[in-house]
């Protein structure tokens, strides 16, 4: 069907751009909501792939496997214990608890609003629902992740051990 | 009135991304209590600073319990990665042209099946290094030893659910 | 309509300045009347004869049968294009009362006791088809789809500037495409004005800012005649300040109009029908009110109130049965929701505040019952012209129009000016058009680009709207229509030397207001002319100076024609009357008498 | 009984208005300005635009028409969010700024007016017309009022383009057809007189069809005619899935807007 030919002269902000303008789209609760959701799938998916990876070691090279799942608490790959990195990665671990739950909860709204013929029509109260039950499992979750931060890994602080041979590092504390 | 007033039917169309949408919703149901119940066990009930090859092993290998957790975690692997790979290609498509799409959706896929492979090889092709875990005991406290633990006495948390 | 019926023929186009989904018809709200009976009794000959006495005798005949016959027929083909109209129990169009739609009262008794049941010769009658309060919406969106189905080819937003007319035949129009400024030439073997009204020439209107008149304004510059322009109808339920319609159908679903002594006025003026008396009744009645000191607080407006409980206090559902609030909503929505908007009044809990509103132009460019357009008092057709809608005059409307007949005139004369033009066009050859047929056009804007901004073009327009509202409004003088002529020229002196402060080209929306504002003023003019000359009080026409109705001398349709920058020269035509043989006698069928509500 | 009309001025107040300007024959890439306007509470955000036009800059263009939100001209994004310029009212703003832009994801041709042809485009996509080749009754065709009920939310529709320019997905994606395509194409796939319906349904069964719908929700709260629009979409969605058009699958209670 012919159409109107238009002005040449249109101006067409990019894909990037139309988004960063999409983010200051006063969508309210249900954009942040969509977001939060993509970019926690994201951030699970990274994580998902790392932890793939890191699993695949226990097959063919458990010392391997143990040094990199060290990591996470605190002990780099030269034996040491740093602090910071222990608290790093608590906090990744809370972001990655975080965004679990808040695409489960989410999920299962979008869910109802997708399969239930009604749901579309209980936005407002899903939405709701979605925060108070996300900061509610949140605020209980919280503080058992960053409880053992109270204090150092159970090794005695001052027995930390001395940088291993290279090669083989025993980080495993005593029992 | 006419008959067709209690409804008309329409063959469903079928179709790829009806098929996906689908999946994502079911999936991501099954998702709901394998990943969430995953991480409630990995970091709420066990720290994960305590978890290392023993405790991996002694998880997939627990005599009557073994075959449950590889089950649960082979199906927490394929589904979280077809789920979480279509939803990249989902929001890929979103930003990309006809041809990026051939690209992002030919990537996603193998990706797709090289992580469900390497999963699924992981959990089912494990075999327990003894060696390595006597040098490298679990790391978690526990009130009864391992060993003993045909029958868990009922005081005895469920720090390493087997 | 007719782009749609010409298209099943020939090749056709739709140049609008708009885009056609926004065009005012779907504004319309409360229904499109056709005596389908579906929920009563009901003929023809009643919408008709409604039609007739509605528009004050002065309403061509054959033409308001055409509308009433064919409206039938119509309506059955909008279904069938997937109009959604509202159903019935059994499944059929739902209909509902409207103002000044009525038939034979069956138990009619001469003798009966004033004020009963029997002594009412006449009774409203459900026959507005509608779709919700959205039955214009539904039509315009129906036909718009039709033609996407179709393959109409449409010129969005292309603003027509000038028509070409060769030996007094119509070949072609020049448009400019608004999102370049470019001009266009378009070369037709016919061509229909459906521009549609021109309320925007007063201060209070129901009407879109688009409605300024282009296609009787561009007639009229090219020496076509205009006809019944006095004969404006002003809409009594206007919401007070916006002037945004709160439909008729709020009456016919049981409204009621309270004045500021919370009594229900309409009694007195209309004691048959009372609320549902026709729209130019209703609002002289709110006009007397007004003046009498009766209005709320004692200002300019009253109440419509359409409460459940109101309704139910007076009776005046149409099925006289008790209703709730749930049903008003379900029945008007939009008007609910418009008033919640724009007045800040919950229409369910409190009445509405109301004034009369420009509504509606009954007069326009000539046209006979084939949409042509006719150039004189002998019904000549313009060879090539058609005219259809609110732009257009049959004349079905008279002296004013019925509520739901502007639809109805629309579908039914814009389906066959449509069939007509294609006839017209299938047996033609183009014939040549005269070279640059834009420059008239051209030179025009270009002028109006080139001069420097004297004052802002607003002005103008503000004061053509109140001059035109307080003078040539719902009342009118001999006093108030020479101060409107005068305050018109000197106007239009003011308008020949506007310039723009935009020289851009595209998007040049203030250079086209301008130009809409050229348009309006010819027809203001125009309309003052002929309501000058009318010296009588008919329908839409309220003179304070004649204030009976004058068979013996008006009744005839008027034509103006322009006559130099700011003349005008007056012609008259007779009213198109269909006699009857009865008993050997020759009389005629629709006898006039006495207009009572 | 003091109504609100009543009140002339209820809260008149200076409004700082800004609106992204964007000349194709000066500007490379739009740009602010910023008005100051008096207007009256019950002004409509239309009239203060009008009023700058008219009174402060005349180069400023917009499209407008009947301005009472039944043509849908006027959209725009207000204060962030799109909406149509005369269905809001001056009294409702929340702050004395007012921020003007044209609607997101269509290319801007000039200040607040946008190209509207790939919208409209995407509505003619989807067949927005009654296919039924039936000989038709010489009266009209019958339709329970039930049947009727179930497809007249998404009558309502004025084709303005809020809901399809406040899709996040169609910001990323312009070739999906939208929401506003897929109401139409709801108005005439629940029609009981409709034969169309599974052609239709293939041309939304597509990655750029319904599926690229993510329930954000921002169509619904950018409808001017209050259609539920998300709702629409997912009764879409679902028939595509069970292949049944059931009547009773029509709610119309919205709980907690």
């Amino acid at each position: 069907m012919p159409q109107t030919p238009r002005a040449p002269h249109a101006y067409q902000s990019g894909t990037l751009a139309r988004i960063v303008d999409g983010l200051r789209y006063g969508g309210g609760i249900g954009q942040w909501s969509w977001l939060a959701h993509r970019l926690s799938g994201l951030g699970i998916l990274f994580f998902l792939i790392v932890h793939i990876t890191d699993t695949f070691f226990v097959v063919f090279a458990p010392d391997w496997y143990d040094h990199t799942v060290a990591i996470y608490g605190g002990v780099w790959f030269d034996g040491h214990y740093y602090w910071p990195l222990r608290w790093a990665f608590r906090v990744a671990e809370l972001g990655l608890i975080a965004s679990v739950v808040f695409h489960a909860i989410n999920g299962v709204g979008v869910i109802l609003y997708d399969l239930w013929p009604k749901g579309s029509l209980y936005r407002k109260p899903i939405l709701w629902t979605v925060q108070v039950a996300f900061w509610g499992i949140m605020l209980v979750t919280t503080p058992i992740v960053l409880y053992p931060l109270r204090k150092a890994p159970d090794q005695p602080a001052a027995s930390r051990p001395a940088p291993p041979p290279a090669g083989v590092a025993s980080v495993v504390p005593g029992r | 009135m006419t008959a067709r007033s209690t409804g008309r039917r329409i063959r469903p169309s079928g179709g790829y991304e009806l098929f996906m949408w689908y999946f994502m919703r079911l999936s991501g149901l099954a998702l709901v209590f394998l990943a969430v119940g995953h991480l409630f066990i990995m970091h709420i009930l066990n720290n994960v600073e305590t978890i290392n090859y023993a405790f991996v092993a002694s998880r997939w290998t627990a005599p009557r319990t073994g075959w449950i957790w590889r089950l649960w975690d082979a199906s927490l692997i394929s589904l979280a990665v077809i789920h979480g790979f279509n939803g990249l290609r989902q929001v890929l498509y979103e930003y990309l042209s006809a041809g990026g799409r051939i690209v992002a959706g030919t990537v996603t896929w193998a990706l797709t099946a090289v992580f469900i492979g390497a999963g699924g090889y992981s959990i089912l092709m494990f075999q327990p290094d003894e060696g390595f875990i006597k040098e490298h005991p679990l790391k978690i406290e526990r009130t009864t030893e391992i060993s003993s633990a045909s029958a868990p006495p009922a005081s005895q948390p469920i720090s390493v659910a087997r | 309509m007719a782009a749609l019926e010409s298209s099943r023929r020939v090749g056709t186009a739709v140049v609008s300045k708009l885009y056609p989904t926004r065009s005012h018809t779907g504004a319309a709200q409360g229904g499109i009347a056709a005596a389908l009976a579906n929920l009563e009794d009901d003929s023809w000959e009643n919408h008709a004869y409604d039609t007739i006495k509605g528009g004050d005798f002065l309403v061509d005949q054959t033409a308001a049968e055409v509308l009433c016959r064919e409206a039938v027929e119509c309506i059955y083909d909008l279904e069938h294009m997937g109009l959604p109209f509202d159903r019935t129990a059994d499944g059929r169009i739902s209909q509902r009362r409207f103002g000044g739609h009525t038939k034979p009262n069956p138990i009619y008794d001469k003798n009966a006791a004033p004020g009963t049941e029997a002594a009412k010769p006449r009774i409203p009658v459900m026959r507005a088809c509608h779709a919700a309060d959205r039955t214009g919406h539904m039509i315009l969106q129906t036909l718009y789809q039709q033609c996407i189905k179709q393959g109409v080819t449409f010129f969005d937003e292309f603003h027509m500037l000038d028509l070409i007319m060769v030996d007094g035949e119509a070949r072609g129009i020049v448009a400019i495409e608004i999102a370049t400024g470019q001009f266009h030439t378009f070369h037709a073997k016919s061509i229909l004005l459906a521009t549609g009204g021109f309320g925007r020439m007063f201060k209070v209107s129901s009407n879109a800012y688009a409605l300024t008149g282009d296609g009787p304004a561009i007639a009229y510059r090219h020496g076509l005649p205009l006809e019944d322009l006095e004969f404006y109808q002003f809409h009594p339920t206007g919401i007070y300040r916006l002037g945004i319609l709160l439909s008729e159908a709020c009456r016919g679903d049981g409204g009621v109009m309270f004045n500021g002594k919370g009594e229900r006025f309409m009694e007195k003026y209309a004691p048959n029908l009372k609320d549902l008396a026709s729209r130019d009744v209703c609002s002289r009645s709110i006009y007397q009110e007004v003046r009498a000191g009766n209005g709320i607080g004692g200002k300019d407006y009253v109440y419509l109130d359409i409460r459940a409980e109101t309704i139910n206090k007076y009776k005046t559902s149409p099925t006289g049965e008790t209703v709730d609030s749930a049903w008003v909503e379900k029945r008007l929505p939009d008007i609910i929701e418009f008033a919640r908007t724009y007045l800040g009044v919950d229409p369910i809990r409190e009445p509405m505040p109301i004034q009369p509103t420009a509504h509606y132009g009954m007069g326009g460019i000539p046209t006979d019952i084939h949409g042509r357009v006719i150039r004189d008092s002998h019904d000549t057709p313009v060879p090539g012209l058609y005219s259809a809608g609110e732009s257009a005059c049959v004349s079905v409307h008279g002296a004013n129009r019925l509520g739901t007949n502007s639809l109805v005139d629309l579908v039914v004369f814009g389906r066959r000016s449509g069939r007509a033009m294609a006839e017209y066009a299938a047996g033609r050859k183009f014939e040549p058009l005269p070279p640059h047929p834009e420059t008239p056009a051209k030179t025009m804007i270009d002028g109006l680009l080139s001069r420097s901004r004297t004052e802002p073009w607003v002005r103008i327009r503000d004061e053509m709207q109140t001059s035109m509202m307080d003078d040539c409004g719902v009342y009118r003088t001999e006093e108030t229509l020479t101060r409107a002529r005068d305050v018109l020229i000197k106007l239009k002196d003011r308008y020949r030397n506007l310039g723009v402060q935009d020289k851009g080209t595209v998007y040049n929306t203030g250079l086209l207001e301008v130009i809409e504002l050229g348009c309006l003023l010819d027809i203001a003019q125009a309309t003052v002319a002929s309501a000058l000359a009318r010296q009588e009080s008919r329908g839409g026409h309220s003179r304070e100076d004649f204030p009976d109705r004058d068979d013996r001398q008006f009744f005839k349709h008027s034509l103006v024609y322009r006559d130099g920058e700011n003349g005008t020269r007056m012609d008259y035509k007779d009213v198109d009357i269909i006699t009857v043989e009865k008993d050997g006698r020759v009389t005629t069928k629709y006898p006039l008498e006495v207009r009572k509500y | 009984m003091l109504s609100q009309a009543e009140l002339i001025d209820p809260q008149a107040r200076t409004l700082t208005v800004r609106i992204k300007r964007y000349n194709p024959e000066v500007d490379e890439k739009p740009h602010w300005e910023e008005y100051k306007v008096e207007a009256d509470g019950h002004d409509r955000v239309l009239d203060v635009i009008q009023k700058v036009k008219w009174e402060q800059d005349d180069t400023l263009s917009l499209r407008r028409s009947c301005a009472h939100g039944v043509c849908g001209s006027d959209a725009m994004r207000i204060n962030g969010s799109n909406g149509l310029a005369c269905k809001i009212l001056v009294k409702n703003l929340r702050s004395d700024t007012l921020t003007l832009e044209p609607i997101l994801g269509l290319p801007v041709l000039k200040d607040l007016i946008v190209d509207m042809k790939p919208f409209f485009d995407h509505y003619k996509s989807v067949m927005p017309f009654l296919v039924n080749d039936e000989q038709p009754p010489t009266a009209e065709r019958l339709q329970s009022p039930a049947e009727r009920a179930r497809f007249d939310e998404s009558t309502k529709c004025i084709l303005c383009a809020c809901c399809t320019t406040a899709c996040p997905p169609f910001w990323g994606d312009r070739k999906y057809v939208g929401p506003a395509a897929i109401v139409n194409a709801h108005r005439f796939i629940f029609d009981s007189r409709d034969r169309g319906a599974a052609e239709r349904l293939e041309i939304l069964n597509d990655a750029e069809g319904v599926w690229r719908c993510r329930t954000v929700f921002n169509c619904t709260s950018a409808c001017p005619r209050d259609i539920k629009v998300t709702q629409t979409i997912s009764e879409v969605k679902r028939l595509l899935m069970t292949g049944n058009i059931d009547l009773d699958t029509a709610p119309s209670v919205v709980i907690g807007n």
